[in-house]
């Protein structure tokens, strides 16, 4: 077995970061979009992980824990505006969103 | 990490921290004392608490040190970030003022410590050289700016807009958040200075032209610019007026300094050249593709829009594209330029979405018929609103044609042998003269098409504190295009004595 | 003391702003103040004036790029500053029947009157520019608010070729700016300062053509006839008047003072397309059915010939350029004045084929007698001030290029043929149509128009009979160091 | 002695046990109702297993709007620990400035819950 490398943990957070961007683009539910854009911002946190570890220093670890109060606290605001658009609208679905248009 | 001196902190972020303690006491002053009062006195108390706060953070910036660096890098102070926090303090002030007496929401405490919050999101991200508070601050500004967006309750629209904005920017965010991962990995250092040398040996690595790519998308969403622009018009249009001003104006000028600072300090060894003949790879290139984009789309598809703050949306894409020249010119002057250019152009959309909002509360819509007439009902509307127009157009003696000059300059001065961008300049200025069509559509309307019957008059009295407020913006305006040397000299020695 | 020409301008506009809304006598009475102390400064400073260039005022604006707030006026500046005053008086007496939105109308008026002063009397390329574009935006408001037939098509059109041609020169400007070494923007540090061949055979084109497009360069011209015609009859005679000859002035002053090679190398093609200016504007003159596009095509062939003169790089050429750009200024001023405000307004027709009913020559007879003079000092004859300056076009045409002279003989013929047409058919076509109606009976010419007309038809008739009154502020001009370039590079 | 181990071998036999552990009983299960007591379907058989009502409507109820507010209040309150741990761990070591430093980010989200509780978005009736 080769020892596992940054290579590999690069890899592997780059795919969690390429099925997170799809999970946004396709999905209809807003709620899913959210959960995909909380597995982007988890794949950067694995990286700076991973690069921390190789580079010996502390500092990506210390990224990490402001990283994940920041994706706590959009959450938050995302789901606020989803309570704000059903209260509005009923349904939290993309494809509604469609009244401001070119 | 040495131990951190907390009292030293506390004196270098005084500014920002006063700040923070206004947003908490509008907060309390809006839920303690103003429980029952009408809604006109909580605006008025509310907004007089966020100016004394914006008022005594200027103060504490007066007072700070000329020069300061706490923890290597994450909080810089020089000449050049107070001036900017100082910018950011003006327009600040400005946005609460446009908010006053408007009725688009009930809880008005929590719009105005929302509006300081983000000011002390975009104070912390200009004075700021670590990607860790870079992406902080950058965060805290978006996520107050997205709730800002949302404030009109009433309009399904307001919440459409910011749910828009809200999405692009989470996923901008974590592209930025990627590519700052993937620089601090290839430099070992999280400090602006520190990545510079990191990156030396590393200059055609792959992993650098993703994280560059990367975090050209984060800031790409949060200055507008082509690709990424899809959020602005729907933004600039449902968001509720103070908002949509300070999203276009507070915003752009924190977040362009950030980029230039990032690209100049960070990605320092990766210039590259976009000069005509001599393509070299590196970020200028690519800077130079998104300006050209942006300059393009943005002032032509302003000319087929029918809605006011749709066209502002538009042209504040082509200006992100004529101000990325300043930061493609990555030197000193380049900065400078810079920097006055997104100062004139925020205070210039402020007053733009101040004669909007009063014409949006006299005849309920900002499309442009509704414009009509507007010189003849109130002519200091109509000349502030002419004023504004014509500096986003870069007529001479107003602080547009300034800063557009001053930026052309740089640009065209970086490769000074080979006169660098000239191809992009003469690219900024063809549109630029495209731009003056669709501002006089709006002049056309307001002086001479005749007010048709059909709009109505909906509110009798006008807001006299936007009044003055656009007023004073207006004469702001026009003393910075006849005396630009009140903002070009200390700029020029701030940017000088920071060691760009 | 020339500077406060245009103080006095932009002061009356912006007391004119604040007047009280109802006042329209006091508009005027403003209106027509701030015209003639702009005047009266104007030609004090012209006999006042030493030789060479003058210095006015020199203040640091923004040190940190080397532009300073520089006023001087040479020979050429205070003919044009002249121009300015006697047009802007005359263009304030013939809009005295201007009825609503009066205080607007004169406020747009002085902004307009200041950005040309300005251009004028500036000395820093950076000031030059700033007047130039100041002009821009007056001249739309005037047209599409007051204008005629489809104003708001023409007011458009007109602003953005202006805008177009100011942006070429902008381009132009900042990279002489910066290529000269980016620490000043005066115009004869930069003149002195050699720019490389190569560089000067691209940028003078873009700025000679950024100026020519204002002043009706024949490809470019088209914004003219719709622009004056469908201007209000103060503002098409200010605009043919003076704002043309801004675009020829700035293409005199920056494009071929800071690169005389660039010139030398397109000499040719300049003279080509001027001398095809004057045959075509002339030919479409020809055939016009409306009297006022008459009038405007034959301004852009008259300001070929200022173009002709400005292409030959020789002296004689020049001044006969810079001479023909005040005669035209007049003879356009008075032409526009008697087709726009004293037939159109009483007439309420410009149609040719039509005005022979209204039997003009017998119930106008003082309209008749301007435009007859004013039809002569337009075709040349001697005795005007047309005849001299055209004269020197030619000569100096000669010696450069003796084809395009013989071809601009022919323009000045047809020339001939379009006016003696238009003054034919408008007052003295045969009347035994309707000998027993007299036609409608139109109300007199009232006294602001009298004394206008008699102003200008004074001008060219005392420039006619005595040239030297401008010819000794022109001609030494040309030896002042900012043509130096041109004197050892053409052989002047 | 001792034996050189791949590091992931101990994870591979662990995985083993994990799925075998609940699936062979299962398997068993399975295997003699099969075998010997096939089911036979009747009524009786088929009513709701123990006694109580029958149920109506489908499971999936929807949830209120509000208690999105409590779970975002909520979630801001878990993060907040997450802050706390490093806190306690460094805790001897620190100086006053870091204790105060703690203080005011505690009271910041403190201020956030009394925010939260004076404009009345936790009590709903």
């Amino acid at each position: 077995m080769t020892s596992i490398g940054l290579g590999h943990y690069l890899v592997v957070s780059a795919a969690l970061f390429c099925i997170g961007l799809f999970g946004v683009v396709t999905r209809r539910s807003l709620l899913v979009i959210y959960m995909s854009l909380e597995l982007m911002l988890n794949a950067a946190n694995l990286a700076l992980v991973a690069m921390s570890r190789f580079n010996g220093n502390l500092d990506g670890q210390i990224m990490v824990f402001f990283t994940i109060t920041v994706a706590a606290a959009e959450v938050s605001v995302g789901l606020a505006m989803i309570v704000a658009l059903c209260r509005k609208r009923r349904s939290a679905h993309v494809e509604d969103l469609t009244t401001l248009k070119l | 990490m040495s131990s951190i001196d907390y009292f030293q902190l506390l004196k270098l972020a005084g500014p920002e921290a006063v700040l923070a303690l206004a947003a908490l006491a509008v907060l309390a002053v809006d839920l303690i004392w103003m429980r029952e009062a009408p809604i006109r006195q909580r605006q008025g108390a509310g907004a007089f608490v966020s100016i004394l706060g914006c008022l005594g953070a200027g103060l504490c910036a007066l007072q700070m040190p000329g020069f300061g660096s706490f923890a290597n890098g994450m909080l810089v102070i020089d000449p050049l970030t107070l001036l900017l926090k100082g910018a950011l303090l003006v327009l600040t002030v400005f946005t609460v003022l446009l908010s006053v007496d408007r009725d688009f929401t009930e809880h008005v405490g929590e719009f105005f410590a929302l509006i300081l919050l983000a000011t002390v999101g975009m104070m912390l991200l200009v004075s700021s050289e670590d990607l860790l508070m870079i992406f902080v601050s950058l965060e805290l500004t978006s996520l107050s700016l997205y709730i800002l967006t949302a404030f009109q309750k009433r309009s399904a629209l307001s919440a459409e807009a910011a749910l828009k904005y809200f999405l692009f920017g989470g996923m901008a965010a974590a592209f930025l958040l990627f590519g700052l991962s993937l620089l601090y990995g290839l430099s070992g250092s999280t400090h602006l200075g520190g990545i510079a040398e990191g990156l030396v040996g590393k200059e055609n690595d792959p992993l650098l032209i993703v994280a560059l790519a990367m975090t050209v998308i984060g800031f790409g969403f949060k200055i507008a610019v082509v690709p990424f622009h899809l959020w602005a018009p729907d933004t600039y249009q449902g968001a509720p007026l103070a908002s949509a001003a300070f999203v276009a104006s507070g915003s752009k000028v924190a977040s362009f300094f950030v980029l230039a600072k990032v690209m100049m300090l960070g990605f320092a060894g990766v210039h590259g050249d976009a000069g005509w003949r001599h393509l070299i790879a590196g970020w200028a290139p690519l800077l130079a593709v998104l300006a050209l984009l942006s300059m393009l789309l943005g002032n032509l598809v302003a000319i087929v829009q029918g809605n006011v703050r749709r066209l502002l949306a538009y042209s504040a894409i082509a200006h992100s594209g004529y101000a990325l020249l300043g930061v493609m010119s990555n030197s000193g002057e380049g900065m400078a330029s810079l920097v006055y250019y997104t100062v004139t152009y925020g205070l210039t959309t402020l007053g733009a979405f101040g004669v909007v909002a009063l014409v949006e509360e006299r005849t309920g819509s900002a499309s442009l018929s509704s414009f009509a007439g507007l010189g003849r009902r109130s002519p200091i509307l109509g000349l502030s609103m002419m004023v504004f127009m014509l500096s986003l157009a870069g007529i001479p003696p107003l602080a547009g044609f300034f800063g557009k000059f001053y930026l052309f300059v740089g640009a065209i001065r970086t490769g000074s042998p080979n006169i660098g961008l000239v191809w992009l300049v003469v690219v900024a200025i063809a549109m630029s003269a495209v731009s003056l069509y669709y501002y006089l559509q709006v002049l056309k309307q307001i002086y001479v098409t005749e007010e048709s019957a059909a709009t109505v008059d909906v509110t009798g009295e006008t807001n006299i504190v936007t009044c003055c407020a656009v007023g004073a913006l207006a004469v702001l305006v026009v003393l910075l295009g006849c005396f630009p040397n009140l903002l070009v000299g200390p700029v020029l020695a701030a940017t000088g004595s920071a060691g760009l | 003391m020339l500077a406060w020409t245009v103080y006095l301008s932009f002061a009356s506009a912006l007391v004119l702003m604040l007047l009280p809304k109802g006042r329209v006598d006091l508009a005027r009475g403003v209106g027509l103040g701030g015209a003639l102390a702009g005047a009266v400064v104007a030609f004090a400073g012209s006999m006042m004036k030493q030789p060479g260039i003058q210095e006015i005022c020199r203040i640091p604006w923004i040190p940190s790029l080397g532009i300073n707030f520089h006023f001087a006026a040479d020979g050429i500046s205070v003919t044009l500053v002249m121009l300015t005053g006697i047009a802007a008086v005359v263009g304030v007496l013939f809009s005295w029947n201007i009825g609503e939105r009066v205080k607007e109308f004169f406020a747009f008026y002085m902004v307009l009157i200041g950005g040309v002063y300005g251009v004028f009397l500036s000395f820093d390329l950076f000031l030059l520019f700033v007047f130039y574009e100041i002009a821009i935006i007056p001249k739309y408001f005037l047209i599409a608010i007051w204008g005629s037939t489809n104003r708001e098509y023409g007011a458009m059109k007109l602003a953005l070729y202006s805008f177009v041609g100011s942006a070429m020169v902008l381009v132009g400007l900042i990279a002489a700016y910066v290529v000269s070494g980016g620490t000043t923007t005066n115009l004869i540090e930069l003149a002195q300062f050699g720019f490389s061949k190569e560089f000067q055979y691209w940028v003078f084109p873009l700025v000679f053509v950024g100026f020519a497009i204002l002043a009706g360069l024949w490809p470019f011209h088209t914004w003219a006839p719709t622009g004056h015609v469908a201007a209000p009859t103060a503002v098409s005679m200010l605009l043919a008047g003076v704002v043309m000859k801004l675009g020829a002035y700035g293409a005199l002053r920056v494009a071929i003072t800071l690169f005389p090679l660039g010139a030398q190398a397109w000499q040719t093609e300049i003279g080509f397309l001027a001398c095809v200016g004057i045959v075509y504007g002339a030919l479409v003159a020809l055939v016009q059915r409306d009297f006022k596009f008459v009038i405007g095509y034959s301004s852009v062939s008259h300001m070929g010939f200022v173009l002709l003169g400005l292409a030959t790089l020789n002296e004689i050429g020049l001044s006969g350029a810079v001479l023909q750009m005040f005669s035209h200024g007049v003879i356009a001023g008075l032409l526009f004045a008697v087709v726009g405000r004293m037939v159109y307004d009483r007439t309420h027709t410009r149609e040719l084929a039509v005005l022979h009913r209204f039997n003009l020559s017998r119930s106008l007879p003082f309209v008749a007698l301007t435009f007859v003079v004013a039809s002569a000092a337009s075709m040349g004859l001697p005795g005007f001030s047309g005849f001299v300056a055209e004269l020197q076009v030619f000569i100096g045409a000669w010696r450069a290029f003796p084809v395009f002279a013989i071809f601009s003989g022919v323009g000045l013929l047809v020339g001939v043929a379009y006016t003696l047409r238009a003054l034919q058919k408008a007052f003295f076509a045969d009347p035994e149509l309707e000998t027993e109606t007299r036609g409608p009976v139109l109300d007199p010419i009232s006294m602001p128009e009298k004394c206008g007309a008699m102003i200008l038809m004074a001008a060219t008739l005392i420039i006619g009979l005595y040239p030297r009154l401008l010819l000794d502020l022109i001609v030494p001009s040309f030896s002042s160091p900012l043509f130096d370039g041109l004197r050892n590079g053409a052989g002047l | 002695m001792t034996t050189e181990y791949d590091p992931y071998l101990f994870l591979a036999v662990f995985l083993g046990i994990a799925l075998v552990f609940p699936l062979a009983p299962l398997g068993l299960a399975r295997l003699w109702a099969v075998l010997y007591s096939n089911n036979k379907p009747g009524p009786i058989k088929n009513a709701t297993y123990e006694c109580g009502l029958e149920s109506k409507g489908d499971a999936r109820v929807q949830f209120r709007s509000d208690y999105y507010l409590y779970g975002i209040v909520f979630l801001i309150f878990d993060v907040e620990a997450l802050f706390l741990l490093p806190f306690a761990v460094a805790f001897t070591g620190l100086p006053m400035g870091a204790i105060v430093a703690m203080l005011v980010f505690l009271l910041l989200l403190v201020e956030g819950l009394v925010w939260a509780w004076k404009k009345g978005v936790l009590s709903w009736t």
